[in-house]
């Protein structure tokens, strides 16, 4: 097998990418939500305290594992690790640029496919954590996650039909090649802004995020189903879900905004790069800055919202992009 | 055989034990854990037999939806560990029946697949693109197709019905 | 023996360990997800038969085995859910008769 | 063409079909809107084909839509025609059913079950249809029975008064004698002329000629007790009066106007075999005859204002029926015209009287007296004004007083039986007189003199969905004479012409003076002896005048004892007979096998029951086994390739 370790190389890079990207993902949301709200944030360990994820990611290493005595062992365990394990497979089908070397999968037929079925997986995790720790407001926390994340799925689900239906291919690959016309126009947040806000909205749900972080609502759950865990483990949840606010940002980039795509870029993969960088790093802005202003959801509302109006607005969309297609609107065929 | 059939045989082990693990466990959410893990292999399994969709599809469909319902529904009634109550008279000669008629219908399955089998494989792979799929689904399948909504219409409705409070 | 004939067995014997299974447990849960497991076995008998004969209609029996599954599984647990509320346990057993 | 021909028949079966299925829910005003404007559309179509009729040189369109039953020799198709007769038919049962539809809106508001009522009311009128547009007797008796099914769904329509359900039953057993009578008569047409459709039976009776003469007797009486049934002749028609009971519409519609004019209509649809069969012809004069004046003899006495009618209505059905068997056919259609016309603004004009006297009880609550005793009544005319112009013009047709429509129809009958036969001119010529009488009787005791009881000074006139139709019908009653006028008069005999083709070419008669002339002056001094009689009728408990003449009364008042006598000659030996078989041969032999049944099918069904054990797993358990004992087969009979 001669490609082996050109695959292991690519395995390592994206894991590297990923998980730095989390580390500093937790430095920007803490500088910039402070500075949003007139704080400082931290800025002790290292210049800006560029190192404050370095230090607490020792702190989290070294604590004790403590283990609650009635939990169920095994899954207590295992939990952590089943919330990391889509989180991180989310990048195999990203393309972060326009050289093969930094595109695993994206050319798959069946990539969008891919994402979904991870995300599916991933309410394992949380769900199983909740139930393993043998606490109420983690079985309480877990619940709410399982089903928050199988409504708002369904959503998300069909905005990305949409995206598939202008593009023609559940490929990354073919989705960014169709949002080349050459400017701005081609991106598909301008052809599918419903899908768009869809997507935006139910990611921010199934990534359980403010203002549908009820999941971990601290007011009536104190910490949802993390609420046992610390140390590692706890390390492990909080990395799936800055891993996955990552992946999804890169999605919504893939998927609305052109990928790498952008002025100049032509082959060179460095200038894709940083396009693709760019862009990410604006959704998670977004995020950070939606978390700082909106207060968090009722929970009959969340539900309401999912099922009464995102799941159907996303249907007629799905219905009218269909339409407009078939009828070769410009712009659509 | 090669390097593929290697493959299969580490995750078919594993994909039995998954099956005769989710059939002994007492715990109800271990079965559906050891479940989840077979369905994973038979997936990979598709991916082996040129399926790539359906193995997406499973993962999808299988593991994302119909077994975190099930971790659901066994979450929310408690129902992992019932009382095994004391197994009744009349039942039991069930349990060494079973287990004798099932090996009994292994050893028929297997004599068919040893004797039976034809073996003709077809010479070439065939295109089971997602593309390949739709077309056949909204073509020659286009009936069966539209029944299977009507169906998961109809299931929709039935368990909203079903689970509605007085 | 050929390359099919080894995931045919496979299926073949998830199919009876489902089988037994379903016959044996007296949860109406793990009956259910036994029942899966014996659908899941002949899906990939179906699978293994279409790559043999190199045509896609096994491929497409599989899809629409999985929305049967689903709808079945959708009104299964809810069924399951309403006799929970009605009998406080799930043990099929208990089910043998039909008044209270 | 083909299809126009069933619209008439199709629009009411829809506009019944839609309110049996939505008229619970759209409630009863708009089910009656629905089912009057499904038969004012099929009026629409019947006057259409009228006139298409008219235009056709043949006086007659036919349309077959297939073979209905097809048995070695008999062959029955889904056969309909529209002729002369057929076409009249079918404007006065969609015109007159019209206008009771529209009257019925009125009439039954307020009743929860309306919307049921006017969907038997559109079946009724689908039925009737069928029974008149029907090609075959095979068909036609079809709509017979559809129409027998109605009349007693409606006759009970207020089921829970037992009365009035038991009035539906005896009106259906009563029928089913006639229908028995009918079968048989269809069965002997089929065997004699291997058809049953009009065109080739009548076309094979002509052709045998005198050859049949006794099998066409057989036949025709056989037809006419099918007949006498449906028509109420002598001695079935018992359960005409009882069928009063029935909401006042269907009075109307089915027990004066069209249904019971089956009978009459049958008789002159089948004029062809009658004229071969003299014998019958006789028989059917004088039943028809007798009919007439027994009945009449009857109302003379009678209290219910429906009851005066239900006897009169007997009493010119008599008349009809007599007309046929003096061979005067058109007169007979003629006559029933006319009496559709007038008999239904009666009935109407009585229910409107009836609705009126019920005012006070609805208004006030209290239970009123009998709002349909004639005693109670008195002094309406002041009330009701419309209601009295127009009873008291239907009354005078009824009467015969020129020139209103009665008096044209009735003299050329009793011209007809004049010329043929003594014994029905005698009978007939009585009866005119009691039905001056009992008009007058009729009229006086109800819209004049003082009014006798609370209900009767407090009524009100009805509503004008309701005297709509009696003006209507008024207007008819008045001018339904000039369709057939005596020769010497402009556009005479215009009806005979018009039916010439299906009864054959009848010669104009000039109007018998002298004859008229008598009977006239008796009507009239018949009307002024019933005013006089009454004028001391004072109050609600009075006796009748008519009392003193003793044993005459009690059998007119007694309606000829014939309901006791049917239950001494009839029913009692029914009962005993019935009782006997319930006793002894009931509990001792066919009770003794259904409990050995029962028991064997217990005894069988407790062995087996153990195999049901209530355990699922245990049946998925037997599922595999069988299974795998299929495989085991198909491995070892080496099927499985």
């Amino acid at each position: 097998m001669p490609n082996f370790l050109e695959i292991l190389l690519k395995a390592v890079m994206f894991l590297v990418l990923a998980l730095t990207g989390f580390a500093y993902m937790t430095w920007i949301e803490r500088r910039v939500i402070a500075r949003m709200q007139s704080r400082i944030g931290p800025n002790r360990v290292g210049p800006q305290g560029l190192l404050q994820p370095v230090a607490e990611g020792l702190k989290l290493i070294f604590k004790e594992s403590i283990t609650p005595a009635q939990a169920d062992r095994f899954v207590y365990f295992l939990a952590p690790m089943l919330a990391v394990i889509p989180a991180i497979s989310l990048f195999a089908v990203i393309p972060i640029s326009n050289n093969a070397f930094f595109n695993l999968a994206g050319g798959l037929d069946t990539a969008v496919l891919f994402v979904l079925a991870m995300l599916g997986t991933a309410v394992y995790g949380i769900a199983l954590a909740g139930w393993s720790s043998n606490n109420k407001y983690a079985s309480i926390g877990g619940l709410r996650a399982a089903a928050q994340v199988i409504s708002y799925e369904l959503a998300l689900s069909l905005s990305l039909v949409a995206v598939v239906l202008m593009a023609g291919s559940a490929s990354m690959n073919v989705i960014i090649e169709k949002q080349l016309p050459g400017n701005i126009l081609g991106w598909f947040i301008i052809r599918q802004p419903v899908a768009a806000a869809i997507f935006a909205i139910t990611a921010l749900a199934e990534l359980a995020r403010a203002p549908f972080d009820l999941v971990e609502a601290e007011q009536e759950l104190t910490a949802g189903y993390m609420t046992e865990y610390g140390g590692m483990k706890f390390a492990l949840f909080f990395m799936s879900e800055y891993v996955k606010m990552v992946a999804l940002s890169a999605l919504f980039t893939v998927f609305f905004l052109g990928g790498w795509s952008g002025p100049f870029v032509g082959d060179s993969w460095v200038l894709g790069l940083i396009y693709f960088s760019v862009k990410v790093l604006a959704c998670l802005l977004v995020m950070v800055w939606v978390r700082a202003t909106l207060p968090r959801f009722r929970y009959d509302k969340l539900m309401a919202l999912g099922w009464k109006k995102l799941l159907p607005i996303a249907l007629a969309n799905v219905v009218l992009t269909a339409l407009l297609i078939v009828l070769g609107v410009p712009g659509y065929k | 055989m090669g390097s593929e059939f290697i493959v299969f045989l580490a995750v078919a082990i594993v994909a039995i034990g998954a099956a005769v693990g989710m059939a002994l466990s007492r715990n109800a959410l271990y079965s559906a854990m050891f479940l989840i893990l077979n369905f994973a292999c038979v997936a990979v399994l598709y991916l082996l037999l040129n399926a790539p969709f359906l193995a997406v599809a499973q993962v999808t469909v299988y593991t994302g939806a119909i077994m975190v319902l099930f971790v659901f529904v066994i979450m929310v009634l408690g129902a992992e560990k019932l009382p095994a109550g004391e197994s009744r008279k009349e039942m039991a000669w069930q349990r060494p029946l079973a287990l004798g008629l099932g090996v009994l219908l292994l050893i028929q399955a297997a004599y068919v697949v040893f004797t039976r089998v034809v073996s003709s494989s077809a010479t070439k792979l065939i295109d089971s693109s997602p593309l390949a799929i739709g077309k056949a689904l909204f073509g020659p399948y286009l009936f069966p197709f539209e029944v299977a909504s009507i169906l998961l219409l109809a299931a929709m409705v039935g368990a909203v019905v079903l689970t509605r409070k007085e | 023996m050929n390359e099919t004939t080894p995931y045919i067995l496979l299926s073949a014997l998830l199919f009876s360990i489902g089988a037994v299974s379903v016959l044996t447990r007296r949860n109406a849960i793990m009956i259910f997800m036994s029942v899966e497991l014996m659908l899941n076995a002949a899906n990939l008998a179906f699978v293994a038969f279409a790559k043999q004969w190199g045509q896609l209609d096994g491929q497409l029996f599989v899809f629409f085995v999985m929305t049967v599954a689903a709808a079945e599984v959708a009104v299964g647990l809810a069924l399951i859910v309403a006799i929970f509320r009605a009998k406080k346990g799930t043990d099929v057993d208990d089910l043998s008769v039909m008044k209270n | 063409m083909q299809t126009l021909i069933l619209l008439p028949i199709l629009i009411p079966l829809a506009g019944m079909l839609v309110n049996a299925a939505f008229g619970g829910r759209i409630g009863g005003r708009a089910a009656g809107l629905i089912a009057t404007v499904a038969v004012a559309a099929s009026f629409g179509i019947s006057v259409v084909l009228f006139a298409q009729v008219a235009a056709t040189p043949a006086r007659a369109i036919g349309a077959d839509f297939g073979p209905w039953i097809r048995v070695s020799e008999l062959n029955v198709p889904y056969g309909f025609r529209v002729d002369a007769l057929s076409a009249t038919m079918m404007l006065i049962i969609t015109g007159i059913g019209g206008l009771i539809h529209l009257y019925s809106i009125g009439y039954m508001k307020g009743d929860p079950r309306t919307p049921r009522f006017f969907v038997y009311l559109n079946l009724f009128v689908a039925s009737m249809l069928t029974l008149v547009m029907a090609d075959s007797f095979l068909l036609m008796f079809v709509g017979w029975e559809l129409v027998g099914l109605c009349s007693y769904l409606l006759i009970g329509f207020w089921f829970t008064d037992i009365k009035n359900a038991e009035a539906g039953r005896k009106a259906f057993v009563v029928n089913r004698i006639g229908d028995v009578a009918f079968v048989l008569g269809l069965l002997l047409i089929f065997f004699t002329f291997g058809s049953l459709s009009y065109g080739e039976v009548f076309e094979k009776a002509e052709a045998m000629k005198g050859a049949a003469a006794g099998v066409l007797t057989v036949i025709t009486l056989l037809l006419f007790v099918g007949a006498a049934g449906k028509s109420a002749q002598l001695p079935l028609f018992v359960w005409l009066p009882d069928a009063m009971a029935g909401p006042t519409p269907v009075s109307a519609l089915i027990h004066a106007a069209t249904m019971v004019t089956a009978g009459i209509y049958m008789l002159i649809r089948s004029n062809v075999l009658l004229e071969h069969a003299p014998i019958a012809m006789q028989v059917i004069a004088i039943v028809g005859a007798l009919t007439a004046f027994v009945a009449g003899y009857a109302a003379l006495t009678q209290w219910d204002i429906k009851k005066v009618l239900a006897y009169s209505t007997i009493s010119q059905l008599g008349f009809m029926v007599a007309g046929v068997g003096v061979g005067a056919f058109v007169a007979s259609q003629f006559h029933l015209l006319t009496h559709a016309f007038f008999k239904a603004l009666l009935f109407l004009a009585a229910g409107s009287v009836i609705h009126g006297m019920e005012h006070r009880a609805h208004e006030t609550g209290q239970h009123g007296a009998d709002p349909q005793d004639m005693r109670n009544m008195g002094g309406l005319r002041a009330k009701m004004p419309l209601t009295t112009l127009t009873f008291i013009l239907g009354g005078l047709a009824l009467a015969g007083i020129p020139p209103l429509a009665g008096f044209w129809s009735k003299d050329e009958i009793i011209a007809a039986a004049a010329k043929d036969n003594p014994i029905a001119f005698a009978l007939l010529g009585l009866t005119a007189v009691f039905t001056a009488f009992y008009v007058g009787r009729q009229i006086f005791l109800v819209f004049f003199g003082k009014p006798r009881s609370a209900d009767a000074e407090h009524a009100v006139e009805s509503a004008p969905t309701m005297t709509i139709p009696l003006i209507a019908l008024a207007v008819f009653a008045v001018l339904g004479g000039l369709i057939n006028l005596p020769k010497g008069f402009p556009g005479e005999a215009w009806l005979g012409d018009w039916l010439a083709p299906v009864v054959g070419k009848e010669p104009h008669e000039p109007l018998n003076l002298a004859l008229a002339g008598v009977f006239v002056a008796l009507a009239v001094a018949a009307i002024a002896g019933a005013v006089g009689l009454y004028r001391r009728f004072a109050s609600a408990d009075s006796v009748d005048p008519l009392t003193r003449l003793g044993p005459l009364y009690a059998v007119s008042s007694r309606k000829w004892y014939l309901d006791e006598i049917y239950r001494a000659v009839i029913i009692k030996p029914f009962y005993m007979g019935a009782s006997f078989l319930a006793r002894i041969f009931e509990l001792g032999g066919i009770d003794g096998i259904v409990n050995g049944a029962g028991r064997l099918a217990t005894e069988m069904s407790e062995t087996l029951r153990e195999l049901q054990t209530g355990f699922a797993r245990t049946y998925g358990l037997v599922m595999l086994m069988g299974a795998v004992a299929i495989l085991v087969y198909f491995l070892v009979s080496g099927t499985a390739r």
